[in-house]
């Protein structure tokens, strides 16, 4: 753990210095990453420290962005702000309307307030069209960053840097905002408001500051990413943005630090890689939000910080070590269960099934091999790459259990 | 005798047809501990939900300090200077015992909608809730979670955030339900301490405890105030024996 | 108050028992007869409600054996265990506060290994008259002596060849505690063996036949009432009396 | 007045229909406090099924069978999966089965294609019940809205006629207890998982093949069940009965009126200044019918948040 | 360096069944391409994008695109999509004089893609609403069909207003009442007997309606049940899936699209069977629209000298501007004032006798009438105002 400041810092050069190191398809996909870390980092004060699970925050982030291209639109196109300070206005918005919102829903708790974010979210979303005025209809409404402080805003590379400053700013003040009074009572927010209240506290009007302050943030990546496409569309309002970050936020850990940002940032990019390798990568996605679920529950950063934490009876290094032995055994079964799923994908699509006649099954090509479908060949090699990591994983946790249980 | 601290006027609480308060009258004097005993279900806990504001009753009033704080919010009775404890624990699980105390404490600071200051740089807070910590004497697990506390750690923490914000008038539910002698006694003598210059009403149903600690006692039985006198008093009243302490009183 | 004890129904042997890495319960043995009461005596955390707990499967025992007229429950779940014939009212009481009192009851309503049912809800009902008058309503709304009671009966709806009953008078008024002292000896009478836990030992020796004080996590004395009574070097060390 | 009759029959028709998609929800969210994002993937995969088999079986035991299997698939969920989760909290449920609907539906893509298949109802149930002022109404719609009050009343006895629903409950928050009086709660658990799959398997089954079949159905219909629910009140059966009435109606009704809030100022001289702000104001009903069940749902939950029939908070 | 044309589409999620098709049909073509010679003496390398359904997605990958070094930009299944596409493409091609992009729009038929929104560098080489309605409604004027009374029927985003919109211009012109007008949410309605009953109701004869995908064959199931007397003249119906779904219920409604498989029977029948023996099936829907599409880009390649670094986009839109391609349905051409295509339509009903079976059912699309380029083109829209480089 003392390491951290030293991560830290080192991360953030890698980032400054990221647009000299990547292609700009990468750079790209850095720009979504940071965005989406910026909205789970939001989404994370709401729901890891506050403990209030809002399945509506799609709105915020929305309503953040429509009000930056309105920003940006204003004047004629002037420009309501200079370019670097319109994040501002998507700030101010979601802090408007999540005080709003955080009135209403913070009344409850529970279930209960997540369905009340979730109307209100999908409310917005159906009206969204409607309202042409606001939300430009289903064509949405596009804008023009205009040059500003001597920058053109035109090049990725500025888009870059304008997103990476707001969003390592913004979560500085998401950090420092945890360590005041205001952010600890979130913890007994979340703890037990019942007893909040007998100590003296307006529960109520904290929970709607709270939101209100997540609201903002999330207002604030809106506004990231309105700017960064020049158009705002009301899809940015859908229910799968709302359960994105709260997927997200869970697969890094919500209720570490960090956590929000890291799962919101891995998920973004193994959207942006896999959705343009294999056609079926949402499968893979579902897959991977159930393992994570059903094994890793604290969260990839999570359950990270605990086994560092707590290295246990083995040591740093043992730790490292079998965590190390796991991933590759893990990696061989991942191995093997794609493989399946691609062949098998491959198998069952139309195109194949057209070319198939009078019992000649032709060559499926994978991984730049031909694998004859109907022999065992590929499905052996599939099931026994897979069934080889799983007894890996397995034989790993026994070793593991079985030293500790000498050391007992 | 001077004016009542604590004034229930002719107090009635119904859950729907049930009547479970019916005409309560209690006068509490500063500076006295007070204790409520009746049987089981008599409305002793309700009664104590009525003074911290977690229910309305139905009709009557409840001055503190001469004032009316009838059907205030709890959050508004605890700022009145009444502070309360669970007959069930009632305390945040997730966080250090420290961060327990500390929640409870900075009330008492008018530190609520505080988001420009570091919690770390509240001396003073962060210097009540140490001693707060020696007093009920939790300081070597002040940074154990206060789920992993055992039970009578945990009833010593649910004193210990009642305590916090300093109150005029506290409100103890059976602080001792579930503990030892030994922790009894020690928690009797942390309780006559610590409200030595304050006014206390307790629940409790070891009558040890309450005929050795209380000044006065009132006694409750199906929502009404039948007796209220001196522990003496209350040992000889027979309607009391009778409701209550049954044929072999303590 | 001794009456003719039959056969052994329930037997511990060395059970030892974990929370974590903690090690609790370290070889605890103690017989129980048909229609016998014993006690568990001892200080705060001395491992009595762990006991209790390992013998219901709920903590499972790592070690050791728990026979029910000679059937091993050890590493059973505790439906099943609960089934053949052990009731269980806990400390924390695990009243179902979302349902009503009539509800609760019915949770534990079950014909017992023995087939016929011994009680009814109205039984329970002349016991503790204040249920009755709160049958209707949300256990959760119940004070905390009521819930109590409800524990207990909703125990004894399951018509259990023993009962493990821990702590049944904290919180009651000191009437009640009578009360449950005499609901106790009347179970008893009925053929129902009870092992209890009890702070307040003027209870606890009058309603047992015999009396196990526990330290460490293991029994350290066994005995009558009155040959504790005998011996007050033992309650100095182990009960702090 | 032909008119009125026919919108209110249809939308209790369709009510009936939604009613049958979210009452194995209810039971499964009212009584384990599982959410479960998958439900309506179970009420695809009772299409599916249904479509697969029938041409085996015949449309009547397709329609016996696939509820069957999709009970299979609910059962080896909750025992394999959702039970690991259920400690780590209720949003971890939730995001399981949320995963889990994605693989569902992408599963389906897979093996039957991305675009909808030919599930029909069968030409012997394809007939009009009656004609009214120049309409037929379908056979098919009213038996849809018989099978839910089947269902319905099937539901109300399991949960008032046995101890099911006490014991669910209570497991929820005292598992331990609940076992320590002798319930298996692992069986009753996974045992009122299944029977809620069934059921949207059979809802699939019989609806699949009247609407379409195809792999966004269960999108399609996901949000609906939950508002259902949630305006019904957490596992209330009633509930969640006048809940699928009161949407499909208003829906119904809805869609058939162009009334707008313009309208209304009109009356009171305030025309002009509406049509001149536009926006909500000159919206027309019909165009908001798929907006108002969120209305609904947020009214409810702000006035009476334990739902039309739920349990107090 | 080779030609790099990206294809921007949704590949996966609810809506990618249309895209895919997109994807089967670009790739058909860029193989005729490569085997014709590809371009500059390279073979043209497609990318894939995957769009994830919505214009934030596209957004995104359109740039994506761009600096893996397209030069072009495919996309098509959706107009709100190809709004937030053009636009990005106008806007890269503002800041970056001399390294332009092109976007070739296959489907989106929203007429303000053409109109305030047209630009330069924007091409589509589908039809547009105008076309459709008014093709579509000569057709069945003329086969006697439309009836007095009609009903537009639309979803309620830019495609089904202009749907709308052309369906009520027409009426003077073919003299018929649009008894009513409903614009519905998109893809989101299960049950539609509410508004079949709308359309009983207003006593309609025939239904005019954009809507694809769900929200076509659920509410031509309704109207079935409801055994209402109307017919329906579509824009989609050739879905796949469409006519298998709805059964005996589609038979006897109409369509209005860009090919039909018994017009010009030998030439198609070669393009039928070659396609099929490359991606598996026969083409329908948006397949064989873009594949002319496609056809209209190779043209325009033709045209065009290679430069160092592969192709000047510059040249390529000047190319496309006035290419013309030879289809299995006759010559297709770009309209240079606006960049829209100019192609032969045919009306078809769903019919027994149709030679081509759907969805292997016993029906499949008879033509009814062919309409020349020349008959279906209409005028540029006022709101075109299209600046040219220099
Ligand atoms: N919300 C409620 N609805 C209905 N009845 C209630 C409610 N709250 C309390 N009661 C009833 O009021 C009576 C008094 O309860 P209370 O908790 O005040 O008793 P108590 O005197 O504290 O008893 P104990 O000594 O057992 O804790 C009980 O019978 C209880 O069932
Ligand atoms: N859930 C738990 N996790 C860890 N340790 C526990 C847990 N429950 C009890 N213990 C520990 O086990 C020991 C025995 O506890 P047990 O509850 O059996 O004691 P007891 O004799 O019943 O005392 P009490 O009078 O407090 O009920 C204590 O030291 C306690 O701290
Ligand atoms: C592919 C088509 C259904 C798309 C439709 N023409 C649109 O403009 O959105
Ligand atoms: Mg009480
Ligand atoms: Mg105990």
């Amino acid at each position: 753990m003392k390491y951290a400041p030293l991560l830290l810092l080192l991360t953030v050069a890698v980032l400054v210095a990221l647009p000299w190191l990547v292609s700009g398809s990468m750079l790209n996909a850095a720009v979504q990453m940071l965005i989406a870390a910026l909205f789970a980092m939001a989404f994370g004060l709401l729901c890891g420290q506050a403990g209030l699970l809002s399945f509506g925050h799609a709105a915020y982030f929305g309503v953040g962005a429509f009000a930056a291209v309105h920003a940006m639109n204003a004047f004629g196109g002037e420009g309501l702000l200079p370019t670097p300070l319109l994040p501002l206005v998507g700030g101010a918005t979601g802090l408007v309307s999540g005080l709003l919102a955080g009135y209403f829903s913070t009344k409850r708790t529970g279930v209960y307030f997540a369905m009340i974010t979730l109307a209100l979210a999908e409310l917005l979303h159906a009206l969204a069209p409607h309202l042409k005025t606001v939300f430009g209809g289903e064509a949405g409404v596009s804008s023009f960053r205009m040059p500003a402080w001597g920058i053109g805003f035109g090049s990725l590379n500025d888009v870059y840097f304008l997103t990476l400053v707001w969003t390592l700013l913004c979560i500085g003040l998401l950090y420092l905002f945890s360590k005041t009074p205001l952010g600890r009572l979130a913890l007994g927010l979340r703890e037990n408001a019942h007893r909040l209240r007998f100590l003296g506290y307006n529960t109520h009007a904290l929970g709607t500051l709270i939101f209100a302050v997540s609201a903002m943030f999330a207002g604030v990546a809106g506004a990231l990413q309105s700017m960064n496409i020049e158009a705002a569309n009301y899809v940015v309002l859908e229910s799968h943005i709302s359960t994105a970050v709260v997927l997200n936020s869970f697969i890094g850990g919500v209720r570490v630090f960090l956590g929000p940002a890291i799962g919101g940032a891995v998920m973004t990019f193994f959207g942006h890689v896999t959705s343009d390798l294999t056609r079926v990568w949402l499968l893979y996605q579902g897959i991977i939000f159930v393992l994570v679920m059903m094994f890793l529950p604290r969260g990839i950063v999570g359950e990270l910080v605990e086994r560092l934490r707590s290295p246990g009876s083995e040591g740093f290094a043992g730790t490292l070590g079998t965590t190390l032995m796991r991933l590759a055994s893990l990696a061989v079964a991942a191995f093997g269960g794609v493989f399946l799923v691609e062949f098998l994908q491959r198998f069952l699509s139309a195109e194949y099934r057209a070319g198939v006649q009078e019992g000649i099954w032709p060559n499926i090509t994978l991984f730049s091999h031909d694998w004859a479908p109907l022999s065992v060949l590929p499905w052996g090699f599939g099931f026994g790459l897979f069934g080889l990591g799983i007894a890996l994983v397995v034989m790993v946790n026994r070793r593991v259990a079985a030293r500790k249980e000498a050391q007992a | 005798m001077s004016d009542p601290i604590l004034s229930l006027q002719n107090v009635h609480k119904s859950f729907g047809e049930a009547h479970i308060i019916r005409d309560a009258n209690l006068d509490v004097i500063p500076g006295e501990r007070h204790a409520v005993i009746g049987p089981n279900g008599a409305g002793k806990s309700t009664l104590f939900h009525l003074c911290s504001g977690q229910f309305a009753p139905s009709e009557g009033k409840i001055l503190l300090n001469g004032t009316n704080i009838a059907g205030l919010k709890p959050a508004e009775v605890n700022r009145r200077g009444l502070a309360r404890s669970f007959q069930i624990t009632n305390i945040f699980p997730g966080v250090s015992v420290f961060e327990n105390l500390r929640l409870a404490v900075m009330r008492k600071h008018n530190l609520q909608f505080v988001f420009w200051r570091s919690v770390a740089r509240l001396r003073r807070v962060n210097a009540e809730v140490d001693e707060l910590l020696t007093r009920i004497r939790l300081s070597d697990r002040a940074y154990s979670l206060a789920s992993q506390l055992s039970y009578s750690e945990q009833r010593s923490l649910e004193i210990g955030m009642t305590l916090a914000s300093d109150p005029q008038v506290i409100l103890l539910d059976e602080p001792m339900a579930g503990m030892s002698h030994e922790e009894t006694n020690y928690t009797a003598g942390l309780i006559r301490e610590i409200t030595e210059g304050r006014t206390l009403l307790i629940v409790e149903h070891d009558m040890g405890v309450v005929f050795s600690l209380a000044h006065r006692i009132s006694v409750l039985v199906y929502g009404e105030i039948v007796a209220t006198g001196t522990p003496e008093e209350i040992r000889g009243n027979a309607r009391v024996k009778e409701a209550y302490l049954g044929e072999e009183a303590a | 108050m001794m009456e003719t004890v039959n056969h052994t129904i329930l037997s511990v042997e060395g059970l030892h028992a974990h929370y974590g890495k903690s090690h609790i319960l370290h070889g605890v043995n103690f017989d129980v007869a048909r229609g016998e009461v014993v006690s568990l005596l001892g200080r705060n955390g001395s491992g009595r409600s762990t006991t209790m707990k390992s013998i219901m499967g709920l903590v499972p025992p790592t070690e050791g054996h728990v026979r029910l007229e000679g059937v091993d429950l050890a590493g059973q779940r505790s439906f099943a265990i609960c089934r053949q014939g052990i009731g269980y009212v806990p400390e924390e009481r695990e009243i179902f506060l979302n349902l009503t009192v009539d509800e609760n009851l019915e949770m534990g309503r079950q014909n017992g290994p023995e087939g016929a049912p011994k009680w009814g809800t109205e039984q329970m009902f002349t016991y503790f008259p204040r249920l009755k008058e709160r049958r209707n309503t949300r256990a959760g709304s119940l004070s905390g002596g009521e819930q109590q009671m409800l524990t207990m009966c909703r125990s004894l709806l399951g018509n259990p060849l023993v009962m493990l009953i821990d702590e049944p008078t904290e919180g009651l008024a000191p009437k009640i505690v009578t009360v449950v002292g005499e609901v106790i000896e009347d179970i008893n009478k009925h053929g129902v063996s009870v092992v209890l836990v009890e702070q307040k030992l003027t209870i606890a020796m009058q309603v047992s036949h015999r009396v196990c004080v526990m330290g460490h996590g293991q029994i350290v004395f066994e005995g009558t009432p009155d040959e504790l009574n005998a011996r007050p070097e033992i309650s100095d060390e182990w009960l702090a009396v | 007045m032909d008119q009125i009759l026919f919108a209110l029959l249809n939308g209790t028709i369709y009510g009936l229909l939604l009613f049958m998609v979210s009452a194995g929800l209810t039971l499964i969210f009212g009584m384990m406090g599982v959410l479960n994002f998958a439900h309506a993937s179970f009420y695809m995969l009772g299409a599916y099924f249904a479509y697969t088999l029938q041409p085996l079986t015949g449309f009547w035991l397709a329609i016996i069978l696939a509820p069957v299997l999709v009970m299979g698939v609910g059962i080896l969920v909750e025992r394999f999966i959702l039970r690991h989760v259920h400690e780590h909290g209720h949003a971890h449920e939730l995001l399981v089965t949320f995963g889990l609907s994605v693989v569902i539906a992408e599963m389906i893509k897979m093996v039957y294609g991305k675009f909808a298949v030919d599930y029909r109802v069968p030409a012997e149930l394809n007939f009009a019940a009656f004609t009214l002022s120049g309409i037929d109404y379908p056979f098919y719609r009213l038996f849809m809205g018989g099978i839910a009050v089947v269902m319905f009343i099937a539901i109300y006895l399991l949960l008032t006629k046995t101890r099911v629903g006490i014991v669910v409950r209570s497991a929820i928050y005292r598992p331990q207890m609940v076992e320590a009086l002798g319930h298996n709660v692992p069986m009753v658990f996974m045992g009122v998982f299944g029977i809620g799959a069934a059921l949207a398997g059979l809802a699939g089954a019989v609806a699949g093949a009247f609407y379409t079949t195809n792999p966004n159905m269960a999108l399609e219909l996901g949000v609906m069940v939950f508002v259902v629910v949630v305006v019904g009140g957490l596992g209330s059966m009633g509930g969640a009965m006048a809940a699928s009435l009161l949407i499909g109606i208003t829906n119904s009704l809805a869609v058939g009126s162009d009334f707008r809030i313009a309208d209304l100022l009109t009356w009171i001289g305030m025309g002009g200044w509406a049509e001149e702000i536009g926006g909500m104001l000159t919206m027309r009903m019909s165009s908001l019918a798929a907006t108002l069940p969120f209305f609904i749902m947020l009214l409810v939950l702000v006035l009476r948040p334990s739902g039309l029939m739920g349990e107090k908070e | 360096e080779p030609l790099k044309i990206a294809l921007v589409e949704t590949l996966s999620g609810p809506q990618a069944s249309t895209g895919l098709l997109y994807r089967d049909a670009v790739k058909y073509q860029i193989g005729k391409i490569n085997e014709a010679g590809g371009f500059g003496g390279e073979p043209v390398e497609l990318l894939e994008f995957d769009n994830q359904g919505g214009p934030v997605g596209a957004a995104d990958r359109v740039r994506a695109a761009i600096s893996e070094g397209a030069d072009v930009i495919l996309q098509g299944s959706s107009s709100a999509v190809a709004g937030q596409v053009t636009e990005d493409v106008r806007k890269h091609n503002l800041r970056n004089a001399g390294d332009e992009v092109l976007y070739i729009n296959l489907g989106g038929e929203a007429m303000e893609l053409t109109g305030s929104k047209c630009h330069y560098y924007h091409f589509r080489t589908s039809p547009n609403a105008a076309i459709r309605v008014n093709t579509l409604l000569d057709g069945m004027n003329e086969a006697g069909v439309l009836g007095d009374n009609v009903y537009a029927m639309n979803q309620n985003y830019s495609w089904g207003v202009d749907v709308q919109d052309n369906t009520v211009a027409a009426s003077d012109r073919l003299g018929f009442t649009v008894v009513e007008q409903t614009l519905h949410d998109v893809n989101k309605i299960q049950d539609f007997s509410p508004y079949v009953q709308r359309v009983q109701a207003a006593g309609a004869d025939t239904v005019i309606t954009g809507n694809w995908s769900n929200d076509l064959l659920l509410l031509m199931k309704a109207a079935s049940g409801a055994g209402l007397d109307v017919r329906f003249g579509t824009a989609f119906l050739d879905q796949p899936g469409n006519i298998g779904n709805a059964g005996s219920v589609a038979e006897g409604h109409f369509l209005s699209a860009p090919f039909n498989p018994e017009v010009n029977p030998e030439e198609t029948a070669a393009f039928m069977e070659d396609y099929k023996s490359v991606t598996g099936h026969y083409p329908s829907y948006v397949e064989p629209t873009t594949v002319f599409g496609m056809m209209l880009l190779q043209a325009a390649l033709e045209e065009v000298e290679p430069t160092e670094d592969g192709l000047n986009a510059a040249d390529l839109a000047v190319a496309l501007e006035n290419a013309t391609a030879e289809t299995p349905m006759g010559t297709i051409a770009m309209r240079g004032a606006d960049h829209q295509a100019i192609l032969p339509m045919i009306v078809q009903e769903v019919s027994k006798d149709a030679q081509y079976k759907a969805d292997d059912t016993e029906l499949g699309f008879v033509p009814i009438k062919v309409i020349s380029a020349a008959d279906a083109e209409q005028p540029v829209q006022d709101s075109c105002e299209m600046k040219r480089p220099g």
